[in-house]
């Protein structure tokens, strides 16, 4: 095994930071399998940073909230169905367990639709009659975040008689487990793969044809083109709002299912955080106001930070999607697809 | 993308005009106090000032029962203060004067406290202070304090110029990314800031040394006895080194510098085509803000003496801001006042027992800071947003002598016909060579 | 209309997704058993409850993730709501720096604080200082309550000594700790310190209190480094990270015979801290190509767990806390590696057990804390209304110590360091004498095992 | 409310439209200081005038996207001051905005289809007529059915944007300068369909700059000086009306020593206009 | 084109959608007030307790315009446009438009909307570039400059929407524009060398000069966005001629006033020109258009359809059909 020390000057004479690629090579599928799984979680994230930038030219900083929130919701919501932790539910066969599923979804989208609306009815939306400046929003937005990250590590376990929130991270409970059902190279893609890449799919695809092909995805785009002409052309620009909140929502809810079907031990009050903060970076990548754009830069961020994790090391990971990030805005900072809700067909 | 057609909505566009500040409007505490503050001369601000600085220098010596802290030392707290009333200072030059949001700002707290932990620890593998290094123990940290503050400067020259292009929400975003990155690296790179182990024995100042202080004043032991401990010592440098950098960035605001920085802030498109290059007076911006931010952060390595990254993570950040936004942006007090509150208020409750007449449990308020904190955010936002004590920047070296010629003195001008000469009109015969 | 619609497709499609996928899964491993389980573990859990690990040596609070929880707030939670399973850390023995067997000795002579029921004192109190609120306050709690267990005692039996203990919060903190810290020495009833929790505030504050001539005596700050900087006052009641880290590898390759182990650490003081020591002493059988660092707050290890399997070791020995051991020993068992699990005192914590289920059985931990005997675990439960945790014992035995050195009539507080410096008896979890450093001369720690 | 038949005027005789003292301030400006106008059912009404005159303003008031600061609108006998923008179109008001509105990144089917937005079709049979109407009236739509809107010509976008508009079935169609940057072929092409459309029954609202063309074929016409209506009659005999110039041109009686020589274009435009094009020569001076 | 340059074309670009733009709620309440607006005393300054000599018009005339020596080349060309085209994407905004402008006249730039006005106004003050052709100020041909420096090279401008810095005083509105001419920077503020103090003495002295010859001496200490309207856009025109331009570029700035106010305008207007300005003029309201220019080029569908002087634009038959439109029959 060969560790490359990256600068050897006086100064920096021990291996400062040293990387691997040959590990790459070796677990090149897996990593990529991997990768293509966050990405998917990424994406769905993603879209809701994207929806409400095109519509609002508002960075969402609390979507991770939103995100945390689904978690939350998806897991009261099988804890109410009488699962326990450490439980599995795939033993009374594929249909129930498809059925929990669907229930936990609901439930994850449900709560998260709740939080993204409410929070643009109570946050937003004051601001927004009052014609506040951008800065403003960012600044109610982290502040909303704070509130939505302390209402579930403090105020949820008292409300909820410690089974909610809390400092720790809830006990996992596991739907479905990783079973291998093909492998591809080196790696083994499992139905865990399947679902969350597939999910991502076709959630966006159903996005997708929602913003594109319906009346209420043209309120949308129309409001993201041209606010006053669409109210002329009678468009509630409150509702689209609401819609656009709402939709948001609803993807980070089911990525919230996702996400905990791939990592069972992630509900947690500040789970959201540098996940959120990561699909903002996706959206950007793909092109902020882009709904294919957020798909693609989720993947191709998931990609990447697993790629760079196998070349560095599991500690490098959010350094490589932070760099990216920064390196996006620096050089590109329409993204890959470029700005602009829906023009990426036109 | 702005055709011709576009760009001639003249109407809408002439909707952002305010109306006219008609009608009695309600004028909150803060206000009140600006606007008499603004009202006193020059040398009653001064006259006002400098007891004020004197008593709040002296406040953490009295320690007065309602207003001490009952669960940390008073002092601790109050040097805490100071170091973050440096850095809401720091941030305000870059949010609150120019308008350029930084998340990121802990990252410039981290470089400032890991250059000095760098260079002066024994942990660390560029430790100048032992043997064959260049820095004396006795003045590495004094030594080292302006070399923490031109390095954090210049990451910030480093981190601004491919950055600065981008639009505010943007900069926000990689800002944040940025603070993280050097959190990370600080983590990371182990082998020389030691990773999560952190760098302890870092080099503080060794002043008054004697018998009963053997490493000097500020050394993390000492007490005289009574109320003067290290923290009461690092709360007068802190303060002492508030007066001078409020003093520079008082004389920046009242330039072409500070009225630049608002002019980018109010409108950035106006402002370059009025001259102002505006790419480089942000820079500027993120240059002094980061210095100050250095500044702070070595002021910290050098008080506690220790080093880890997790105290640098980006909630940190967000706590800056929220001193800031709670203060005012773009009031230098104000944000000296935030900082207070940030700092103050959940040390207050710390292991308090009873609030006037209730019995409360102050360790549970405190565990709820920052729930209260995002909430004032939200409610500031929406019914304040310009802060407790909201801006009015002087922004001309002589504005204070128009102002002058504007209220009261105009019987005294009076007396000197227009043209003349003579001596009597200081103001006059200062402002016009 | 449109909105209950366009959610009804949503489910739709997403059912027929998991349709496909849910193929996969016909073939349930054992965990039935464990879902309908029950509450077996909540006794199991409160009896051995001071196994539980909280954060030994963390830092500086690290992130919030990585905050010891604590084994007696969540027992007292968990029971109601999760059944964990049958599982249960349960102590296995007490082993000797070399990995042997210890004998133990009987409880019953261990230190009394109640005395002869005739001391005579006043004034004189006890402070406490480590994290009571914020990410870390469990810990802190934990040795809070173990200490009042011990007040309690003596002021029951001793009408004419009342000792209070002062609680100081640091959050663990450093800069918090150095800001209570004048606080406690100012406070001139106290005459001796039980703290500071964490080795990050601990070196930020030591040399105030050393300063101050005030007995340092921690229940839980495990850094080697501590011993090493000349504190006078500085004395540890516990095993070093050292002592743990080297048992537990000799354990590992001579008790247990494992000849290929990979040491992954987290990136706190503690975990790196113990990672180089096990490391260390492990010699050739510490396999570098899949030694791996990952991130406090991670919940993804699937590049280590890839690594890990490519090298198929014996063992796997995590430095670092529950908070992410209980995901990587999931993933590493989820990828079917099936090298033994082996942590300290960080992951030593009844959460880990409840958050990783099955895959923490047969997991090896180590502790430089003894389990609890039932008649103090019986004293803490009726006192403070929650089961002990990681550390109470401990705690319950240095304020023993301290009140002990009370009773015998000390005032002040350089001669209580001279008493602890010269004490020599057993306690509840171990014997104590320190040497010249402050370091206890005989420090075996446990092992215990999930099972 | 009941919905007539969006292309039958009202048949009793109460103005479709009335407005009175309508006065908007952008902030502290007054933009319109109380004007009063009405539209019958069935008639095309011109509102004429320079720029800043406040005809855009009077506009985007009516679709109600600027609060009035006093008077009222009363639209079919009901008073819609109040009324929010996106009802209003609901209620049958829809506008062709200045500079087109059209939205740059949906296609020409698409931008059509934003017309009945807020106006359902009762029918598809209801909805392929609509669409068959304006594709006639537009057959260049037709032919870019699939192009993005941004991507087409400006004459095409104002076509696009009327017939998007028409989508709607409007009982009041208001037009805000449909000529505004067009070369004059396609200026006539437009007037011609606005006209053609007018006759159809739809009532329209007409602001324009090009006052030649509009006051030739509107009923009735109001011409807006600073905010203010100064004139109102029935367009043709605007078009002679030496006002019209001077509130274009700035050329009048008030200009000082240019009188003479102004006077006298002036005059002759207005003959101009109502004598055709014999008298025209006379201006080449 | 690069995403800075788009940006700043979105921040240009009152139409971009946005987080104030309208909404259909509007009609619920009055127009909204300036955000987070705070009260502050209005106080009228006596102009001549700053600056004596303030009280000579003569002065003020002096102080306003040292660069005297614009009307000895009055008459030479100061900007000449050289075969300028602007395109859109496929859009022609401006199409082969060349025309001077001479030292020491006023120029008006006329046309229906749309004509490309906005888009020749931003090409000759550098905010576009133009496609083909050039601009050629002063012997420099603009286009490689950056906005401020077009601003250091003497051209200034005032907008359409008002745009000024509202939470600053008038007097301190107009110093960012005497900064254009200022070299001190951050260590000269910082260390406040003896330079840097003159020159914020002179932002003072120029610009309370200024003030006072837009009228507005009195307002100094004011926040621009507590002016009554005229008098903010007195203050864009003082801010301008802060800049020390050898062109100024007013756009429609007589947008929203009454008749008074524009005769006070055009009066203001000449006093520029008098007092050696170059001033390039783009109005809508005729009458002062025709009123105080010396010239008039007239711009129609992007290209430039007449140049003259007033009268003969006034009776060109081209321009009367630009403005009012030709009948059916006439172009047939």
């Amino acid at each position: 095994m060969s560790f490359l020390a990256l600068s050897s000057g006086p100064l920096l004479s021990n291996d400062v930071i040293s990387f691997d690629i040959a590990n790459l090579g070796r677990s090149f599928f897996q990593s990529t399998l991997d990768g293509l799984e966050w990405g998917a979680i990424y994406a769905l994230v993603a879209v809701g940073y994207t929806l409400v930038y095109g519509v609002l030219r508002l960075i969402n900083f609390a979507h991770s909230e939103v995100f945390m929130a689904g978690m939350f919701g998806q897991y009261a919501a099988l804890m109410a169905l009488g699962f326990t932790p450490n439980g599995n539910a795939y033993n009374e066969g594929p249909v129930m367990t498809i059925l929990y599923l669907g229930i936990a979804m609901l439930a994850g989208m449900a709560v998260s639709c709740v939080v993204a609306v409410s929070l643009e009815r109570v946050a937003y939306r004051p601001l927004r009659k009052r014609s506040a400046p951008p800065l403003v929003f960012l600044i109610t937005a982290i502040g909303a975040s704070f509130v939505l990250q302390e209402f579930v590590h403090f105020v949820l376990p008292n409300l909820t008689g410690q089974t909610l929130g809390g400092v720790n991270a809830q006990q996992p409970i596991k739907l479905v487990n990783r079973e291998e059902l093909f492998s591809v190279g080196d790696g083994s893609v499992s139905n865990l793969t399947l679902i969350l890449v597939l999910s991502a799919l076709v959630l966006t695809g159903i996005t997708d044809i929602i913003v594109n092909r319906t009346k209420f995805g043209r309120g949308i785009r129309a409001v993201a083109q041209d606010p006053t002409t669409a109210t002329l052309m009678g468009v509630s620009r409150e509702r689209v709002i609401m819609l656009t909140f709402a939709i948001g929502g609803i993807l980070a809810g089911a990525a919230a299912l996702l996400y905990t079907l791939k990592i069972p031990n992630g509900i947690i009050f500040n789970g959201g955080f540098i996940l959120g903060i990561k699909a903002f970076s996706a959206a950007v990548l793909g092109g902020i106001g882009n709904l294919r754009g957020a798909l693609l830069g989720g993947l191709i961020l998931g990609v990447a930070e697993n790629w760079g994790q196998y070349i560095f090391g599991n500690n490098w990971k959010d350094v490589i999607a932070f760099a990216l990030l920064v390196l996006v805005l620096m050089f590109r900072p329409t993204g890959i697809l470029g700005e602009k809700l829906g023009r990426a067909r036109a | 993308m702005s055709t011709p057609a576009a760009a001639s909505g003249k109407p809408q566009a002439r909707a952002d005009q305010p109306k006219p500040a008609g009608g009695k409007e309600k004028i909150a505490i803060g206000d009140r106090f600006r606007l008499w503050w603004n009202s006193l001369s020059r040398p009653t601000q001064w006259a006002v000032g400098v007891p004020f600085i004197i008593l709040l220098a002296l406040l953490p010596v009295v320690r007065p029962p309602g207003i001490s802290t009952v669960g940390t030392d008073f002092g601790g707290v109050m040097a805490q203060f100071g170091m973050i009333a440096l850095i809401a200072i720091g941030l305000n030059v870059v949010v609150g004067q120019t308008g350029l949001l930084d998340l990121g700002y802990v990252g410039f707290y981290a470089v400032g406290a890991y250059t000095v932990g760098l260079l002066t620890s024994p942990d660390s593998p560029w430790n100048q202070t032992g043997d064959g290094g260049w820095l004396s123990a006795k003045w590495a940290w004094l030594a080292v304090l302006p070399i923490a503050v031109a390095i954090t400067a210049i990451s910030g020259l480093i981190l601004g110029t491919p950055t600065l292009r981008l639009r505010g929400d943007y900069l926000a975003i990689v800002t944040l990314g940025f603070g993280e990155i050097v959190r990370l690296l600080a983590d990371n790179l182990d082998t020389l800031t030691r990773g999560g182990q952190g760098l302890s024995q870092v080099a503080y100042p060794r002043l008054g040394e004697s018998d009963t202080a053997m490493n000097g004043v500020f050394a993390a032991g000492y007490s005289n006895g009574g109320n003067i401990n290290n923290g009461v010592w690092w709360f007068w440098l802190s303060l002492l080194l508030i007066v001078l950098v409020l003093l520079g960035v008082g004389n920046l605001e009242r330039s072409r510098v500070g009225r630049s920085w608002v002019a980018i802030r109010e409108d950035e498109d106006a402002a370059e085509i009025m001259g102002v290059p505006t790419f480089r007076f942000k820079l500027w911006a993120f240059v002094i803000g980061a210095g100050i931010g250095g500044l702070s952060g070595a002021l910290y390595a050098g008080q506690v003496q220790f080093v880890v990254p997790t105290n640098f993570n980006v909630i940190n950040s967000m706590l800056f801001l929220c001193a800031v936004v709670l203060g005012g942006q773009g009031n230098k007090l104000g944000v000296i006042l935030g900082a207070f509150i940030v700092v103050y208020l959940p040390n207050y409750f710390l292991g308090r027992t009873e609030f006037l007449w209730w019995n409360i449990n102050g360790n549970a308020i405190a565990d709820y800071k920052y729930l209260f904190f995002g909430l004032a955010l939200i409610v500031l936002m929406i019914f304040r947003p310009q802060g407790l004590i909201p801006v009015r920047q002087k922004l001309m070296t002589y504005g204070r002598q128009i102002w002058l010629a504007a209220r009261g003195k105009r019987t005294k001008f009076d007396d000197n016909p227009a043209g003349s000469d003579k001596p009597g009109s200081t103001a006059a015969a200062e402002v016009s060579r | 209309m449109h909105r209950v619609a366009m959610r009804g497709a949503l489910v739709v499609v997403a059912a027929a997704t998991l349709t496909l996928a849910a193929c996969g899964s016909k073939s349930a491993d054992g965990g039935s058993s464990n879902a309908n389980a029950g509450g077996g573990g909540t006794t199991q859990t409160t009896e051995t409850g001071s196994a539980g690990g909280g954060a030994a040596g963390s830092a500086a609070g690290g992130g919030d993730s990585s905050a010891a929880s604590g084994g007696g707030s969540a027992a007292a939670s968990g029971g109601g709501t999760a059944s964990g399973g049958a599982t249960a850390i349960k102590p296995v023995e007490q082993i000797s720096p070399e990995g042997a067997k210890v004998e133990q000795k009987s409880a019953s002579n261990a230190a009394n604080p109640a005395g002869d029921g005739k001391a005579k004192c006043s004034g004189v109190n006890i402070g406490m200082a480590g994290a009571l609120t914020g990410a870390n306050a469990a810990l802190g709690i934990n040795i809070l309550n173990g200490a009042k267990v011990a007040i309690d005692e003596h002021n029951k039996a001793n009408p004419d000594c009342q000792v209070q203990i002062k609680q100081f919060d640091t959050e663990g903190d450093p800069q918090k700790a150095t800001q209570v810290a004048p606080s406690i020495v100012n406070d001139k009833t106290v005459v001796g310190l039980l703290g500071p929790a964490f080795s990050g505030e601990t070196k930020a504050t030591e040399p105030i209190f050393s300063q101050a001539g005030l007995l340092s005596l921690t229940a839980s700050a495990t850094n080697p480094d501590l011993t090493k900087q000349g504190w006078k006052n500085f004395f540890r009641g516990l095993g070093n990270d050292n002592s743990q880290g080297g048992a537990i590898a000799n354990y590992m390759t001579k008790e247990l015979g494992y000849k290929k182990i990979c040491v992954v650490q987290d990136d706190s003081d503690y975990g790196v801290g113990l990672a180089k020591v096990v490391t260390e002493t492990l010699g050739d059988a510490a396999d570098s190509s899949c030694a791996a660092k990952v991130k406090t707050g991670d919940k993804d290890f699937s590049a280590t767990v890839n690594q890990i399997k490519g090298a198929s070791p014996d063992a796997v020995y995590y430095a670092g806390y529950y908070a992410e051991a209980a995901p990587f020993v999931s993933q590493l068992r989820g990828a079917d590696v099936k090298a033994t699990f082996v942590s300290a005192d960080g992951t030593n914590d009844p959460q880990f057990v409840k958050q990783a289920g099955n895959a923490a059985s047969g997991a090896i931990l180590t502790c430089p804390c003894g389990p609890a005997p039932a008649d103090f675990a019986k004293k803490y439960q009726d006192l403070n209304k929650i089961a002990p945790g990681v550390y109470s014992v401990d705690a319950y035995d240095l304020t023993t110590i301290m009140l002990k050195g009370i009773d015998s009539g000390i005032t002040d507080r350089a001669k209580l360091i001279d008493y602890v410096k010269s004490y020599e008896g057993q306690g509840l979890a171990k014997d104590y004498k320190w040497d010249d450093t402050g370091e206890l001369a005989v420090a075996n720690p446990w092992v215990y095992k999930v099972g | 409310m009941s919905q007539p038949d969006p292309n039958q005027p009202t048949t009793s005789g109460d103005p479709l439209l009335e407005i009175s003292n309508m006065a908007v301030a952008y902030g502290r400006i007054e933009a319109l200081h109380g004007i009063s106008l009405t539209v019958n059912p069935g008639e095309l009404v011109t509102l004429i005038g320079a720029n800043g005159a406040g005809k855009t303003t009077t506009m985007r008031a009516i679709s109600g996207i600027l609060p009035l600061s006093s008077g009222r609108v009363i639209f079919d006998g009901r008073d819609i001051t109040r009324m929010k923008a996106h009802q209003r179109v609901a209620a049958g008001i829809i506008q062709a905005p200045e500079g087109r509105g059209v939205f740059p990144g949906m296609t020409v089917q698409e931008n059509l289809d934003m017309g009945h937005y807020a106006r359902k079709f009762d029918s598809k049979a209801d909805y392929d007529e609509a669409l068959e109407r304006v594709y006639s009236l537009f057959p260049r739509l037709l032919e870019r059915r699939k192009q993005a809107g941004g991507t087409m010509s400006g004459g095409e976008q104002q076509m696009l944007a009327i017939g998007r508009a028409l989508m709607a079935r409007p009982r009041l169609l208001l037009l805000d300068e449909p000529s505004m940057g067009l070369a004059p072929m396609i200026i006539q092409q437009i007037f011609r369909i606005i006209s053609e459309i007018n006759q159809q029954g739809t009532t329209i609202l007409l602001v324009e700059q090009n006052a030649q063309q509009a006051l030739s074929r509107s009923d009735r016409a109001y011409i807006m000086e600073t905010g203010e209506v100064i004139k109102t009659g029935v367009g043709k005999e605007l078009l002679v009306d030496p006002s019209v110039k001077e509130a274009y041109l700035g050329v009048g009686a008030d200009s000082g020593s240019d009188t003479s020589r102004a006077a006298a274009p002036a005059a002759g435009a207005v003959a101009g206009g109502a004598a055709g094009a014999a008298e025209r020569p006379d201006l080449r001076k | 084109m690069t995403y800075d340059r788009e940006m700043r074309e979105e921040g240009l670009d009152s139409n971009a959608p946005g987080l104030t733009g309208d909404d259909d709620e509007a009609n619920s309440g009055p127009a909204p007030s300036g955000y987070g607006q705070i009260p502050d005393e209005p106080v009228d300054v006596d102009v001549t307790a700053v600056d004596p000599s303030l009280a000579d018009p003569e002065h003020v005339a002096e102080v306003v315009a040292p660069q005297r020596e614009i009307r000895t080349a009055e008459g030479a060309p100061l900007m000449r446009m050289e075969h300028v085209t602007m395109k859109f994407g496929g859009l022609v905004a401006l199409d082969d438009v060349s025309f001077d402008i001479k030292r020491g006249e006023i120029l008006g730039l006329i046309g229906p909307n749309g004509a490309g006005k906005t888009t020749c106004f931003n090409t000759m003050t550098g905010v576009y570039r133009p496609t083909e052709g050039q601009v050629v100020f002063d012997g420099r041909v603009l286009g490689k400059l950056k906005r401020n420096e077009i601003t250091r090279a003497g051209i200034a401008r005032t907008f359409q929407n008002i745009r000024l810095f509202n939470e600053m005083t008038a007097l301190e509105n107009v110093a960012v524009g005497t900064d254009a001419r200022h070299k001190t920077s951050v260590p000269g503020a910082l260390f406040r060398t003896t330079r840097h103090r003159d020159e914020e003495r002179d932002a003072i002295d120029r610009g309370m000069a200024l003030l006072e010859f837009v009228g507005i001496g009195e307002r100094a200490t004011e926040k621009a966005k507590n002016l009554p309207y005229g008098d903010q856009r007195r203050l864009e025109i003082a801010r301008a001629l802060a800049t020390e331009p050898k062109l100024l570029c007013l756009d429609e700035p007589a947008a929203g006033f009454n008749p008074a106010e524009k005769s006070a305008l055009m009066d203001l207007i000449r006093k520029i020109r008098d007092d050696g300005y170059t001033v390039l003029l783009i109005e809508h309201d005729m009458r002062l258009v025709m009123g105080v220019t010396d010239r008039i080029v007239v711009l129609e569908f992007g290209r430039m359809i007449a140049e003259g002087l007033p009268d003969e634009i006034r009776d060109n038959e081209q321009v009367i059909a630009a403005y009012l439109g030709v009948p059916d029959d006439e172009s047939a």
